[in-house]
């Protein structure tokens, strides 16, 4: 039971990697990028961990997986942010339809 | 600026004061240290001496202002923060599939009730997990938004993450309408 | 499982193959340096799986030490390689 | 302790034709993505793209450092390739005039002459050749069998720090005159005008910065017993202080001068008063008393871990820091 739950969590993880991928390539300029990359990604991540942390016994191993996780959150979160700042003060302009 | 100052200098004036924050502090990295041993118990003899020294070395950068937490706003918060950032996900995974949909993106200024400091920017990076929203700049009194979409529910969702962000910080807001301003 | 692990870890390289098209494409420095976030979280993931399939614990900490630095390429892209002009854009700042 | 399934290394199939596919296939795809990522670094003509393709190329070399087997090169690797090397290019760049994203001309194609050619592949082929003829377990059986005497259960760091003190003594000694030599050109280069982009930059560095050095801790103790050591630990600390340098920190005032210059030298010293202590007891340089084998190995360790930290941030500086420079950026408080 375990087994499966964790097999369908880092399954739904591959999918949310998959969708920031034809989100990075299909969108159209860097901020909408942005948002396919600071969301699809960072839950698949935790997605994978999730799955993992199901199959360990080891409560310790579950919270370094929780640690690798919320490190890669944060940087990412605030990653975003400067990637965008720094864009829009280059001068380059959000797509509009 | 000069406000956040001040309130990072009392701890320094008053030792005692800054104790209960000392000791949070050196448990949590304790904890991290045997999260990261794997509970060894022979890794002490390094762990004491690390936690010391990431206890006591400080980067020396600008404090936005002190952080406090509650518990009772944490747990009110946490719910809140993980249904977003899944829908978060799930939105922006059907746009990126679907054949047909594509994004009509905007920037918005949302007006802030938070005060200036941690909390804003606390804000600012959950707001690039959430549905359809990429925070790119805080200004004096309003922080701007990159969104995919403008729906309906955006300045909702947005007022209720800032509520419950009030909540985590323990601060009071006193709730105006907020309104959609353009840039 | 390892065998599920491992074929987990083909798709997510799979993944990352196809995303270096963005790279290559760009347009902007912008779009690049997100290439690169795409990849760095990535291979965080595909170095869990590998754990996953292998169980040699120090993969845990390659992948500990990828989350760590995840912010350092873009942090120095920011300060370094494409800092702002500070006499453009001077009326929005933290208060 | 661990439920995950223990085999400590890939089991490459055996015999389950689903499972060499799957192995091969990651493989190849790990070695065409590498392939696509080396010649994107050389050959790019826009310098950006050049960069990231190689930061790429270095997250992919740790994976593949993975798949060979040697998680110890694997760490090293990513700490440095993840870290270092991609922010000193990336800050590189920043130094060159022009905007990154522009085009560089257009070369001309380049044409390689057949005699040249033919003896590339010549070249190459008698490599591969060398290579295929090594025997296969190299050194490791010879290394095990002295492992008793190591005082020191890794055997990487046994070889690094006992075995082959001797090397990784020098190796330390050419990153400390390459630090010299940089220094010896000028101030340091990166004060930089610019003003901190977002007040959530230095929270994700205060944030990070114990965690940076926690895990400098955690990677010296792990060098003790698997993966980790001297070289991974310093790289990660050297990335935590750059990361505060370029959040707005500045060089403390009283770290500057002899403090900073003592820290950059403690690795060197401490493995010559190493080396030349054990040698009054034993009368060969480097020949540790099993005794305290473990004790002056930890002493070595650490001060090499500081020591290789400082330095790389050193290397990332450009120069020595005066006392109270903005090294960082801009002046504390004043970026308005």
């Amino acid at each position: 039971m375990t087994d499966a739950i964790a097999l369908f969590l880092i399954l739904l993880g591959l999918l949310f990697f998959f969708s920031g991928t034809v989100g990075l390539l299909r969108f159209p300029d860097a901020f909408t990028r942005l948002h396919a990359l600071s969301k699809a990604d960072t839950l698949a991540l935790g997605l994978v961990c999730a799955g993992l942390a199901l199959q360990a016994d080891d409560g310790l191993l579950r919270a370094k997986l929780l640690l690798i996780w919320l490190l890669v959150l944060i940087s990412g979160a605030t990653c975003s942010s400067l990637i965008a700042r720094a864009a829009l003060a280059h001068g380059i302009r959000p797509w509009q339809r | 600026m000069d406000v956040t100052r001040a309130t990072e200098n009392v701890g320094m004036r008053r030792p005692l004061a800054a104790l209960p924050a000392l000791s949070a502090r050196l448990i949590g990295l304790a904890a991290i240290w045997w999260v990261l041993t794997d509970g060894s118990a022979d890794a002490w003899t390094w762990g004491i001496p690390a936690v010391i020294a990431a206890a006591a070395l400080r980067p020396g950068l600008r404090s936005a202002g002190a952080w406090r937490w509650s518990l009772p706003g944490l747990l009110r918060f946490l719910p809140v923060f993980v249904w977003y950032s899944t829908r978060g996900a799930l939105e922006v995974a059907i746009l990126a599939l679907h054949p047909r949909r594509r994004p009509d993106p905007i920037l918005i200024g949302y007006p802030l009730q938070l005060p200036p400091g941690p909390a804003r920017i606390f804000l600012a990076n959950l707001i690039n997990l959430v549905p359809g929203t990429l925070s790119t700049r805080i200004t004096a009194r309003s922080v701007e938004i990159h969104v995919l979409a403008a729906t309906p529910s955006l300045m909702r969702i947005l007022a209720t993450l800032e509520r419950r962000v009030a909540d985590l910080f323990a601060l009071d807001l006193e709730s105006g309408p907020a309104e959609v301003r353009r840039p | 499982m390892t065998a599920f692990y491992l074929g987990s870890a083909v798709f997510l390289l799979a993944n990352v193959a196809i995303a270096l098209l963005r790279v290559l494409r760009g347009p902007t420095a912008a779009d690049r340096m997100l290439s690169g976030e795409l990849m760095g979280t990535t291979a965080v993931a595909l170095l869990l799986l590998l754990y996953g399939a292998t169980g040699v614990e120090a993969l845990l900490d390659v992948a500990l030490v990828f989350a760590l630095l995840a912010a350092m390429a873009v942090i120095t892209f920011v300060r370094r390689t494409w800092p702002e002009d500070p006499a453009a854009d001077s009326e929005k700042e933290d208060p | 302790m661990r439920a995950l399934p223990s085999h400590t290394v890939f089991d490459r199939g055996s015999g389950d034709p689903a499972m060499t596919l799957l192995h091969t296939a990651f493989d190849a795809l790990l070695l065409l993505s590498m392939i696509v990522l080396a010649w994107q670094g050389v050959h790019a003509r826009n310098m950006f793209r050049a960069v990231v393709s190689f930061m790429m190329f270095g997250l992919l070399t740790a994976v593949a450092w993975v798949r060979l087997e040697a998680p110890d090169i694997a760490l090293a690797e990513a700490a440095l390739g993840a870290g270092l090397t991609g922010a000193l290019l990336l800050a590189t760049l920043g130094r060159l005039e022009g905007d990154v994203s522009i085009e560089r001309a257009s070369r001309r194609a380049v044409r390689i002459p057949l005699p040249w050619a033919a003896l590339g592949l010549v070249g190459a082929t008698s490599l591969l050749a060398v290579a295929l003829a090594l025997p296969a377990p190299g050194l490791g059986g010879r290394v095990q069998e002295a492992m008793p005497a190591a005082g020191i259960d890794a055997p990487v760091t046994a070889v690094l720090l006992n075995f082959r003190s001797w090397d990784t003594l020098l190796e330390i000694a050419v990153m400390l005159l390459a630090v010299i030599a940089l220094w010896s050109l000028g101030r340091d280069v990166l004060a930089s005008p610019s003003r901190l982009p977002a007040p959530a930059l230095p929270a994700l560095v205060r944030l990070l910065f114990p965690l940076f050095i926690l895990s400098t801790f955690y990677l010296l103790w792990r060098g003790g017993y698997g993966p980790g050591g001297a070289f991974p630990a310093g790289a990660l600390l050297a990335a935590g202080l750059v990361l505060a340098l370029l959040a707005g920190a500045r060089v403390p005032k009283r770290v500057t001068g002899a403090p900073l210059r003592w820290a950059l030298a403690a690795g060197l010293l401490a493995f010559l008063v190493v080396a030349l202590a054990v040698m009054a007891e034993s009368g060969v340089f480097f020949a540790y008393p099993e005794d305290y084998a473990p004790l002056l190995i930890a002493v070595v360790e650490i001060a090499a871990g500081l020591s290789i930290g400082v330095m790389l941030t050193a290397l990332f500086l450009g120069g020595e820091p005066v006392s109270g420079d903005p090294v960082g950026g801009d002046p504390v408080g004043g970026d308005r």
